[in-house]
């Protein structure tokens, strides 16, 4: 079991992921890294999830939460955040290879949850007390995987909690242009699944939210649907520009989970400024340094030169588990 | 020692003797429990093995053939059968994004050692249902699944190779597409030995030793060309047919081998001829027997047009009438 | 607009469209004729939906309803429906040709409703005064297809009625076992799409629902769902066995909207049995007659011969709108 | 007269062109309104045509695409953009059964004019986003389209034609899958004849004469093709380069003519080798062209593995390199 996190400890989760996706989401934009799909306000959906699960739960990320999934869990320190934006680590930003217990996303949106049904599946099977937790965005949601996924982990009650990152935009598409639904939580009732919607602006709500969930799911409860409303506050991703007007990007920048963390928490008398801004210190500190390391790093790999002639078998030995065939040994091309 | 048995009875018993060995193996579908499949493919294995090692499931393939993913990833070896081969379609993400590239895209981390059944094909006789199952319920197309680096693809021909090859592709840690052709369910009568048959998997076979002219035949087109080697013979040609079993690896070596002998090359298969998987062997033979090819080579293969509804399947199918004209053409020259 | 149907008018249609149904039936158990899906107890979907169109609209039928449609619309006579059965009319049974006005479905469960909504988004585009209705099963609704449609008609308000004939079971799986769902009509909420659940025991109750709905969209109402419970009395299709007990069989045809209605009648003094006794002799006769000329007519027919020889330009010509290109006129195979 | 423009603004002035010409083409897709699509192919297109010829779409590919196919049925002409072609195996059904098929099924009763652009393939020159997109976003499966009759399939490789067959595709009475190599966007440059310039479907072109080897190359390995004919060019080696540029129908005779010249054949592409459409190429020379090849016919192709993210892509991806050692080897025969 997982112990509950204070608010303070919540606040620090938040804090050092946003300050994380900040540094990779401007060394994107200024070219140096490529294309970048920015968690920024999601924090809050990452922590949540990432601080409920215990060890042996699963976790399938979305490419905007993920990181902070991964350091709410112990995965990954902020250095490592860092240093996995460069593509230096293995995860999500260098195509999630990892073992079962985080799940990739296969980069077409909805396709990866089936996988997660069947990791709950295999829980349901052997018995095992734990949940799968599947985190995709409002977009996602309509297309018809996720449909077949929700229905089957309801009639099947699998240990399974959908969480809906519901930033209101996919990629140019408002939500309003997206579904007549007035939450995607009123899909839940199609599927005999119950399901909330939570305020994404609010890290201790998200938190207490995916804690509940967890604990219920985990008891026998079935599956769950958690929408979580939150905001863009920037482009979809750092080459696509963003076809908002400036109220709406400034409306969604309003929505600020670590800002309002750090607000309550101020205003409660639990942390003050001081405390602040040396926390902030510190972790920008271990950002920087990270990022050194990474360009140092990043300078002195190779580039590959051998240009398409990989000999079969080596071919076979990256695309497949069993031994290469007979009649692939020995062949050149 | 060996037993008489239909295709689907062979079939049938690789599922028993393969979920009696290993009780990861799982049986997956729609229809598949009491029914046992909606060509009784099954019939029986629910009764043997329970609802605990047969799921059924709502009409999602997207849903349950990405199950059958996940339940891979956590160590189950599902067998994953599809109604028909063409309704998978409407799920070719899990297959083609998901199952294929699971292994190399999370460098080895994970395996997907799943099969996944999929009954295709029509029934070339012409005589019942399966033979007028018109332009959705009567497709072979195995080649796409062959353009989809990561997967295994084979095609029993007969009741041994059936069981043979089932049982291989279960203990693979690939995943392995299954090709059943289902108009040889009841059609296609045979022995099978008895014990542990397995084929191993990339090893085409010799149906019939002959020295004037190679057919490589695929599915149910093994019988036909058997049947044409037969009638051949009586004119004093000698046919040699193989029957390359697994698609994917190829076993090269054995076509070659054959083809420089006899010089001569026919491939045939149900699908389609253009961008059918008899392009890839006659490629393979003209970059690997070059100097040995006396004639053209040629392919017997469906026309490129969806394949009519009832009797008017025959006027695209291949068929002995259409094989045997090919082959003389090829002789004559 | 299409003037409204009396009690009686209704029971002639789902009368004559269930001798028909019978019929075809036990021809297909007997093996005259190839495997039918009954659209037995289904005549009080197929009936509202067809009388409740004008000519212009546009009705997508299933497998099990589109007789009954095409009956009530005034597109197939009863002597029709029969010829039909026996494949010799251009209709649901001989792959579904025809214009748009009636949608095919394509063999493909839920494949064949997102034509229904570009249909839909023509008729909203060129602002006809027209609705579409799409008529599918409980099994086909779990499909992701529907979900993505629901979901676009909802967005874009279109001229879309989503008639979901449940009857309880999809081939050999129960609606318990298919959704956890109260009823499908609760999926509605999700997509913003007003939904309701209509008895189809009662052949007045799924006339007056499908009326009020069309009168609804056609003046700019925007898209529904319309549930329509019922039964199915005898197997999936008649080459499978049906897995059900004795006691859920009887029960299922203890649901039976033509005797209810005649009852109705009956019982309410405009009708009686001596005038029904001769109404279904009336009827009799037609099928009697009809399955004559079919019988006649298919003796008459000549099986296909040419044994997949059809040269490359007719396939073109089969497969395709445009020209054959000039690359293969003159080519043989 | 003609313009220099970059093959992604080729392809924005034919949509222009041809939405200009005939009021009934529409522009579909996912975010293609403001933002102009997700590589930005057809900015500016909404606002000089409006939001009842740009149909935007929430991310629902089966939806739309069978969205696209109902409206084609109804006298539309869409051009149905898909973000990327990987993602278009969420809704292969729509394409492959249905699309592809509608026209034979119906008996000629519905023609779909329908568009399918698929942005495929990678940054071959290593360098920018697309070089490094991974494996579901890299991916060139035009051969799965190849074999599914019905379907026209078309292959720019360089401005001109990227105009010239989109405008063709629009007018074409048949379904067209038109693959745009996406990695070309901005890097191919070139000059595009004024007026209403079309490239007739089904006809190939010779790139480069020569007289020692054909290339056959396609996509973006024309372009490496003809940087091969220059190198060697310099060695007095004379490289013919033919690119297909409609793969369905395939013109034949302009590639066989080319080795009846030459007697030497290479073939390349981006896809994966094995059951790519060089094998169909390979093996319709192996049957026609038999008696004048004096060396075997050899493929360049991608390795059958998934694309690796980031510069390992280049591994397995075909180039310069081993280009130049396959044509060496054929010439060396």
């Amino acid at each position: 079991m997982t112990k509950a996190l204070s608010p303070l400890e919540i606040y620090r989760l938040v804090l050092a992921s946003r300050l994380s996706e900040q540094r990779i989401t401007e060394l994107s934009k200024a070219g140096e890294l490529p294309g970048h799909h920015s968690g920024l306000n999601h924090e809050s959906v990452g922590i949540a999830v990432g601080s409920s699960v215990d060890f042996d739960d699963c976790v399938q990320t979305s490419y905007r939460s993920g990181a902070a999934v991964m350091h709410a869990r112990g995965g990954l320190t902020l250095r490592e955040l860092i240093l996995q934006g460069f593509g230096l680590l293995p995860g999500i930003r260098a195509q999630h290879p990892g073992g079962a217990r985080i799940l990739r996303s296969t980069g077409i949106l909805g396709g990866q949850v089936p996988t997660a049904v069947g990791v709950a599946l295999s829980y349901q099977l052997r018995r095992k007390p734990n949940v799968v937790i599947s985190v995709f965005g409002d977009g996602a949601s309509n297309e018809g995987a996720i449909h077949e996924c929700m229905n089957i982990a309801g009639v099947k009650r699998l240990p399974l909690i959908f969480v809906v990152e519901n930033n209101g935009i996919a990629l140019s598409t408002r939500g309003s242009d997206s579904t007549a639904a007035k939450t995607l939580a009123d899909r839940g009732a199609g599927y005999g699944i119950p399901a909330v919607t939570v305020d994404g602006g609010d890290a201790m709500a998200t938190y207490a939210a995916m804690t509940a969930a967890v604990a219920r799911t985990r008891s026998g409860g079935g599956p769950q649907i958690i929408e979580m409303k939150l905001t863009r506050p920037g482009e979809h991703a750092s080459v696509i520009p963003d076809v908002r007007s400036e109220q709406e990007v400034s409306d969604a920048r309003l929505v600020d989970a670590v800002a309002n963390l750090r607000n309550t928490l101020i205003n409660s008398g639990t942390w003050d400024a001081e405390s602040d801004a040396s926390l902030i210190k510190e972790f920008t500190e271990i950002v920087d340094a990270a990022v050194d390391e990474a360009r140092q790093r990043k300078a002195n790999l190779k580039p590959p030169t051998d240009d398409g002639l990989l000999p079969e078998a080596q071919v076979w030995r990256m695309a497949h588990a069993s031994d290469v065939p007979a009649a692939l040994q020995g062949a050149s091309r | 020692m060996s037993t008489k048995m239909s295709y689907i009875e062979a079939i049938r018993e690789a599922h028993i003797q393969e979920m009696q060995r290993d009780e990861s193996v799982l049986l997956m579908g729609i229809d598949v429990g009491p029914l046992g499949g909606l060509f009784g493919a099954t019939t029986g294995i629910f009764d043997k093995f329970g609802s605990e090692r047969v799921l059924e499931f709502p009409i999602s393939e997207t849903g349950y053939i990405g199950s059958g993913i996940g339940l891979a990833i956590e160590g189950f070896r599902p067998i994953i059968e599809i109604q028909m081969a063409d309704f998978v379609t409407v799920a070719l993400d899990q297959v083609m994004t998901v199952m294929s590239k699971e292994y190399a895209v999370t460098g080895g981390a994970n395996r997907v050692p799943a099969v996944l059944r999929l009954p295709f094909g029509a029934n070339l006789t012409g005589q019942g249902y399966m033979g007028g199952a018109g332009p959705a319920h009567s497709q072979s197309h195995e080649a796409w699944f062959c353009h989809s680096p990561g997967l295994v693809v084979v095609m029993p021909s007969n009741p041994a190779d059936a069981l043979g090859l089932l049982k291989a592709a279960v203990r693979s840690d690939d995943p392995v597409v299954y090709m059943e052709q289902k108009g040889m369910y009841r059609t296609s009568i045979g022995d099978v030995p008895d014990g542990d048959h397995v084929v191993e998997i990339g090893q085409a076979a010799v149906a019939r030793e002959g020295s004037d002219i190679t057919v490589v035949a695929m599915g149910a087109m093994v019988q036909v060309a058997l049947q044409l080697a037969d009638n051949l013979a009586l004119e004093g040609i000698s046919v040699e047919v193989v029957d390359p079993r697994t698609l994917v690896p190829l076993d090269e070596e054995t076509i070659l081998v054959s083809v420089r002998k006899t010089g001569r090359l026919v491939i045939t298969h149900e699908a389609h001829r253009t961008g059918g998987f008899g392009a890839e062997i006659a490629a393979v033979v003209a970059e690997k027997a070059h100097g040995s090819l006396q004639a053209p080579v040629k392919r017997c293969a469906a026309r490129d047009v969806a394949i009519p509804a009832g009797d008017a399947a025959l006027r695209v199918l291949p068929g002995l009438g259409s094989l045997t004209t090919t082959v003389r053409e090829v002789l004559a020259f």
